[in-house]
């Protein structure tokens, strides 16, 4: 119980400490970059501390939730296994599905926009494609497609297809009426008025899409995996390992998924500050 | 009435169709419990309930109950209604498969999330590598059902006596063009569908009387379901809540059962627990278990409820 | 009248009748349809093939195209259910049965909604709530977003059993668990968006509210909340979305007891695809008139707001 | 005061019609010709009359003043001409065609009211867009920008975003867009309005250079009587809600101006007439 | 024709003080003190500045215009008063404070460039805007809007969205607002640009009457000539790039001010002294 005030008293120091970190005007941009990174992992730090404070304070089932020290140990010790799971799981089924879905919303949503009948005979329809259910669908990519990551990256697909969707359409009608009139007046074509006008001016909002599915994508094909795969993955690993009561092990699983998304999730934030560095919301609003 | 709660390894079925029948004909209630059954399902691991104080009472196969046993989980098997396990391996004839021997380079369908274990005993038995290479077989980790079997992605699959392998044949294959393995007969049989608990709570006398009464009537059930399948199915049909089982799967699957149950009163066969425990250790260079465990079972409860 | 019309540049057609139907909804989703139903049963056919052919070599029976397509179209197992199959099993469930027996689809698709509509309804309300706090505190900006971020990395729906189990554990159960795994996934699009939508208003009308000296509660309802609004029923259309794929999920560990993830379970663990697709149209029609719901009150609210031009 | 527009309608006034182009028929002279164009506006609270009964014919070579009280649709006579407004009664040609087809043939460049700039594109790249549009060649892109930037004297900004210009240069960087743009038929809605007596005399006596050297016909919408009575052949006087023609004013200011002119008493009784014609349509005194 | 600014800073002119109340010392009489003042913005491609070495006293119900070309740093200069820019070099105070207190106690009323009107809320919406935010009651608050209202002539209209309204009706929209909050410092940013003469001489009239009524200091951005000699008590003449005050010009003109004092040769005198201090700002010529 002590061990869980202790942390919970660390908790509140850190939290005071990183309040001061960023309230500090700084110096130069390097302090300020610094600071940047230091908050967020102080933050990430105390979550750990209290975590590790709660198991040992209450005692909680190592079967139920291990502590990060010993999740740690399990992690530094299985790299190899780590390093092929992700392999099969990121690098094969997300990027490959993430790249697919993410175009084919994209692609779908200019088709919906470009024809107005399809727009009202497409859009409802795609609403239906939103909730396909995982859980639903991954037995069917099974079967279609192998055991292989392609029936992963089926998954992968159909999870990130309808953000996309959704965002780009909205995207569409976010440039202004009269935005749009000066592009009349030089009687530019769809096409030019797309490229030139409305997809930049869509931009927050796809980049909105391409951030929700970045983690959507991942989550989409760890679960795919419970549903048949070829002995190696993420999701697999997961699933077995807590059949065996390994959580340590699925934790370590957890933890780089947690450190793969994250950069995934950087890397799109990175690319919109680069392509929309011009909306109120990055120029600093 | 005292409460209690189990913790079933799969979904309700025939496979359970003991407890349910003891609840439907009152059996608990006649020896004052007021038992709740919770259903599993894929990912539902019994043991990780059990210690978050889920349930009091789990079924769980002896495999992953030992392998838990080392994890720090300390189960203790109570109650062994099935005497003989129900597990097979089935394969396509076109295959060629005639014999273990004709394994390697194949690709075989075997479940995970603990179950895992006797297939994994097995083939380091037959001194076959699970890695994929050329010299072993090709490890599938098989969904829910048999479609591998039938979609020709896998050349064998695991199935149940009483379940998946009556789904193949409904999907229109005939026994002759399967080849059948069941574990019994390979010698490498494990226990299935034990009643286990944890350890520290039989050291509570008022526990260790619920559970005594808890087993009696449960195994009352069981003979009642062995004497009256149909019935006993049928009962199993009311309690599933998703509605998806059929009484034409579920009678049969009854019928199975009792096969398995056949020959059990309850109480651990000694023998059926060190010939599961030799399987188990002779995994090779990666063993379910590394050492005898001590302790993972007892006699204290059949031997009170079944005086 | 402004000229608003994203196809602005295309010529505009006069509404003469059959422009008027063309121009309504009904003529383009039945066109769609039937243009889907028809590709799907040519895929039908298509997958189904080999083990029908299979089955006459077996057989050792004559075939004639007409005959496969027929055998294929009504296989007790397919590979992928013909459309007419699905909805009579769709039918079946729904029509023939009381709504209340738990054959029926419309009970496990209500146990689904409901849990549904609990977890989005939180999770929306959380991620409102952290976008204001990530607005309005550098702090929070700096150390929250990133492991909100990470959150959404950790497999929820990988480890949704052992969250149930957790749950459980510390006495929270019934339908609120599974409603708690719809909110951690419905809350992360909603956050992204609101950021997003919080922080859109231009410099200028921003410096109005300074000129004005305004407090962050006046800044906040009179002008980043409005400005907001389009971000936040766009990203809400997702998370609902989610929110039903997570209760779908949720339903597994609960011992797959009831609900359209039960239903779906139950249909793999048997190999009946059909009860599978059809438990996938009822939780498709689900998600699509939520999501339509949601795009309506958006309708709504910017015809409130002199937006809809 | 208030001609009668039925008198003006079909007159072929071109200035002194120096250095035109003989061209086809009078029909085909005509640059501008509306009929008893009106346009209501459906708003939630009722209809708004922005035009009403306005007869105008507007020959080739011809620059146009349209003078008028705020809000009494200047603007929206000018986007009718556009095609970026429907009239809802009478009937309007440009260049003979409906304003449809003579948009879609690019008939004419278009100064909004605001700059309406792309502010994801830099001013250099706000002036292209036109230009690469039409499909004109990289070099001869830049000759061109390079040029109007200077014309209106934002060299060296052309590489700033449009956020970090002030009111006037966003303002002019829009004037140069349009004038890089070389159509025939030029409308202009209040450009100089943001600028200051010297950039505007100084612009003024640019676009007078332009018109004279071209055959460009030029509406332009204005708030300044001297600026009107300075640059055009006629001046359109309108009254407020809903918007009227109240007075059409031919010039008999020869075409070489120089600025000084603005002080002869020729110049002062047009002046005087406009402003006469502007008060009747106020309701001050 | 450079005045030294330094000659002129501390002076405590304020037209003919007529009528101003007996204020407690020369420190708070001065309503904006600018000493030394510089602003250079950082942008991608090198800093800009845009203001330098500004020295500027305005006392309290002065009515001070700044004229200059465009791009010179008037803007920035308002918003350095107005504490939406912190200057990079020298000091200011307003009512004796730093801008920031100022602006916290609601020191003063903007009238921005562009209307900045909030596309979700009618006419009357936005005018409410600044009363809501100050918690003043329903009845006033309706009360102020109709009076303001039908001072730029825009009842009526008051249940329309800006979008709705013409450039020049918005603008009047957005003086209407600083107006119906009811301050004692007005910062103006060419707050007549887009309005006919008409309209324009009668907004300076109801402006000028305002400012005698009450006792509040106006700073008015303008372009044009007559109306700052006609409106102010002080010119500030700056020139471009880095704007800096070339001259500051206290007009001999009396309080009382009618229309055709335009005429008089005292107006005239004054007129050609800011055209000559502008023209020399200029490149033309
Ligand atoms: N989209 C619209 N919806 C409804 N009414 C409109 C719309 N656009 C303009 N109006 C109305 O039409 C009338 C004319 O507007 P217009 O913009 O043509 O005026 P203007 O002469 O250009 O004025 P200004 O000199 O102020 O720019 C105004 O009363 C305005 O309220
Ligand atoms: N946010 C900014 N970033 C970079 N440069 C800026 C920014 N705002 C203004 N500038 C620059 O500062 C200078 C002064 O701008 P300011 O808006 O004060 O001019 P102004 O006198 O108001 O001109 P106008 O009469 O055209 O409105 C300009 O050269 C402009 O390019
Ligand atoms: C994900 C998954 N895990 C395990 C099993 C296997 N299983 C556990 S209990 C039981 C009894 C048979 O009915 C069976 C087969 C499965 N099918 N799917
Ligand atoms: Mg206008
Ligand atoms: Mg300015």
């Amino acid at each position: 119980m002590s061990v869980f005030l202790l942390a919970v008293l660390f908790w509140l120091a850190a939290w005071a400490f990183n309040e001061w970190l960023v309230r500090r005007q700084p110096e130069s941009r390097t302090q300020a970059r610094l600071i940047g990174i230091v908050v967020p992992l102080i933050f990430g730090a105390t979550l750990l501390v209290l975590w590790e404070g709660a198991v040992r304070g209450f005692e909680v089932p190592f079967v139920l939730l291990p502590p990060p020290s010993a999740i740690w140990d399990r992690l530094i010790n299985s790299l190899p296994i780590l390093w092929a799971d992700f392999r099969q799981t990121f690098l094969k089924a997300v990027l490959a599905g993430y790249v697919l879905g993410c175009g084919s919303g994209f692609l779908v949503a200019i088709l919906i926009d470009r024809s107005p009948f399809l727009q009202r005979g497409l859009l409802p329809l795609g609403n239906f494609v939103s909730a396909l259910p995982v859980i639903g669908v991954a037995p069917i990519m099974v079967m279609w497609f192998g055991f292989d990551w392609p029936s992963k990256a089926a998954v992968v697909i159909i999870m990130t297809f309808f953000p996309m969707l959704v965002n780009t359409v909205q995207g569409l009608t976010a440039a202004s009426a009269m935005e749009r009139d000066l592009m009349r007046t030089y009687a530019a074509g769809y096409w030019q008025t797309l490229f030139k006008l409305r997809l930049p001016a869509a931009g927050p909002f796809i980049f909105n899409a391409l951030k929700i599915n970045s983690t959507l994508a991942l989550i989409g094909a760890i679960v795919a995996e419970f549903f048949g795969t070829p002995i190696v993955g993420m999701g697999f690993r997961i699933s077995t390992e807590v059949g065996r009561m390994n959580i340590d092990m699925v934790w370590a699983e957890i933890a780089v998924a947690a450190l793969a998304g994250s950069v995934f999730y950087g890397v799109v934030a990175l690319v919109e500050r680069a392509a929309t560095f011009w909306h109120p919301s990055i120029r600093g609003g | 009435a005292d409460k209690l709660t189990l913790q079933l390894k799969w979904v309700t079925q025939a496979q359970f169709a003991g407890y349910y029948v003891a609840q439907d004909k009152g059996f608990y209630e006649e020896e004052d419990l007021d038992v709740e059954i919770k259903p599993g399902g894929p990912d539902i691991a019994p043991p990780q309930v059990l210690a978050g104080g889920g349930a009091d009472v789990i079924i769980d196969w002896m495999p992953a109950a030992l392998a838990t046993r080392e994890k720090g989980v300390a189960l203790v098997n109570v109650a062994q209604p099935f005497k003989s396990s129900g597990m097979m391996l089935v394969c396509r004839k076109e295959t060629g498969i005639e014999s273990p021997e004709d394994f390697k380079g194949k690709t075989l369908g075997v479940w995970f999330f603990g179950n895992e274990y006797p297939f994994l005993s097995w083939m380091s038995h037959l001194g076959l590598p699970t890695d994929g290479g050329e010299e072993g077989v090709t490890v599938l980790k098989q969904g829910f059902n048999v479609d591998p079997l039938i979609q020709k992605q896998a050349d064998c699959i695991s199935t149940m006596t009483y379940n998946e392998y009556w789904q193949v044949i409904d999907a229109g294959f005939e026994p002759d063009d399967l080849v059948v393995f069941k574990y019994e007969d390979q010698g490498v049989a494990t226990l299935e569908d034990g009643i286990y608990v944890l350890e520290d709570n039989l050291k509570d006398d008022a526990f260790v009387d619920r559970l005594t009464r808890f087993v009696r009537a449960s195994m009352k059930g069981w003979k009642w379901a062995e004497e009256n399948p149909d019935e006993a199915a049928m009962i199993v049909l009311d309690n599933d809540a998703s509605g998806a089982q059929t009484e034409k799967h579920q009678k049969r699957m009854m019928g199975e059962i009792a096969k398995l149950t056949a020959g059990s009163n309850g109480a651990l066969d000694p023998a059926d627990y060190e010939r599961t425990v030799k399987t188990l250790l002779e995994g090779g260079s990666d063993p379910v278990i590394t050492k005898e465990p001590e302790g993972a079972w007892t006699h204290m409860i059949t031997d009170k409820a079944l005086q | 009248m402004v000229a608003v019309d994203p196809v602005a540049n295309l010529p505009t057609a006069r509404p003469t009748l059959g422009a008027r139907l063309v121009g309504g909804k009904t003529v383009p989703i039945l066109t769609v349809v039937v243009a889907l139903v028809a590709l799907w049963y040519a895929f039908a056919v298509y997958l189904n093939a080999p083990w029908q052919l299979d089955r006459y070599a077996k057989s050792e029976r004559e075939w004639t195209a007409a005959e496969l397509v027929r055998d294929t179209l009504n296989q007790e197992r397919p590979v992928l259910p013909s459309p007419h199959q699905v909805m009579a099993e769709i039918w079946k469930t729904t029509v023939d049965v009381r709504p209340t027996s738990k054959r029926s689809l419309v009970y496990h698709g209500w146990v689904t909604l409901s849990s549904t509509l609990l977890g989005f309804a939180i999770g929306t309300a959380l991620g409102i709530l952290l976008a204001v706090g990530i607005v309005h505190n550098r702090a929070m900006d700096k150390s929250v977003m990133p492991w909100v971020i990470a959150s959404q990395t950790i497999p929820i729906l990988a480890i949704a059993p052992m969250i149930i189990v957790v749950l459980n554990a510390i006495g929270l159960s019934g339908i609120l668990p599974k409603a708690l795994i719809s909110t951690y996934l419905s809350f992360f699009p909603v956050v992204v968006g609101m950021v997003k939508g919080l922080r859109s208003p231009e410099a200028i009308q921003l410096d109005l509210m300074r000129t004005y000296s305004a407090g962050a509660g006046q800044v906040f309802w009179k002008l980043r909340w409005p400005s907001a609004l389009p971000y936040l029923f766009t990203s809400m259309q997702v998370a609902v979305a989610i929110s039903l794929v997570g209760a779908i999920v949720g339903e597994m560990p609960t011992g797959a007891v009831a609900g359209l993830g039960a239903r779906l379970l139950a249909g793999s663990y048997y190999g009946q695809t059909v009860q599978i697709w059809a438990a996938l149209f009822a939780a498709a029609a689900i998600a699509a008139v939520l999501v339509m719901a949601v795009g309506f009150a958006h309708g709504l609210v910017l015809k409130r707001m002199g937006m809809a031009r | 005061m208030r001609n009668s527009s039925a008198a003006i309608r079909g007159q072929a006034t071109a200035g002194d019609g120096a250095g035109l182009p003989a061209d086809a028929g009078a029909g085909a002279r005509s640059v501008v010709e509306a009929k008893g164009l009106g346009l209501t506006f459906q708003t939630g609270d009722g209809p708004v009359r922005a035009l009403a009964d306005v007869d105008l014919s507007i020959g080739r070579g011809e620059f146009v003043s349209f003078i008028g009280p705020s809000g009494c649709g200047k603007t929206t006579f000018l986007r009718v001409i556009a095609d970026l407004e429907q009239p809802t009664a009478g009937s309007i040609t440009v260049n003979g065609m409906t304003p449809q087809e003579a948009r879609r043939r690019r008939a004419y460049g278009y100064v909004f009211q605001a700059p309406a700039l792309y502010p994801w594109r830099t001013i250099e790249k706000n002036i292209a867009l036109p230009l690469e549009i039409m499909g004109i060649g990289r070099a001869e892109q830049q000759e061109r920008i390079d040029r109007v930037l200077d014309l209106v004297d934002l060299k060296g900004f052309g590489k700033k975003f449009p956020w970090q210009l002030s009111g006037g240069m966003q303002q002019r960087a829009s004037i140069a867009r349009a004038l890089a743009f070389d159509a025939d038929l030029l409308l202009m809605d209040e450009p100089f309005g943001a600028l200051d007596e010297i950039v505007r005399d100084h612009l003024n006596e640019q676009l007078l250079k332009l018109w004279e050297r071209t055959t460009k016909t030029i509406c332009f919408v204005t708030h300044s009587i001297p600026e009107a009575v300075y640059l055009s052949t006629k001046i359109v006087v309108m009254s407020p809600r809903p918007g009227r023609v109240t007075d059409i004013i031919d010039s008999t200011l020869p075409k070489e101006r120089p600025l000084d002119i603005r002080e002869s008493p020729e110049f002062l009784k047009i002046a005087h007439r406009v402003r006469e014609g502007l008060r009747a349509g106020h309701s001050y005194e």
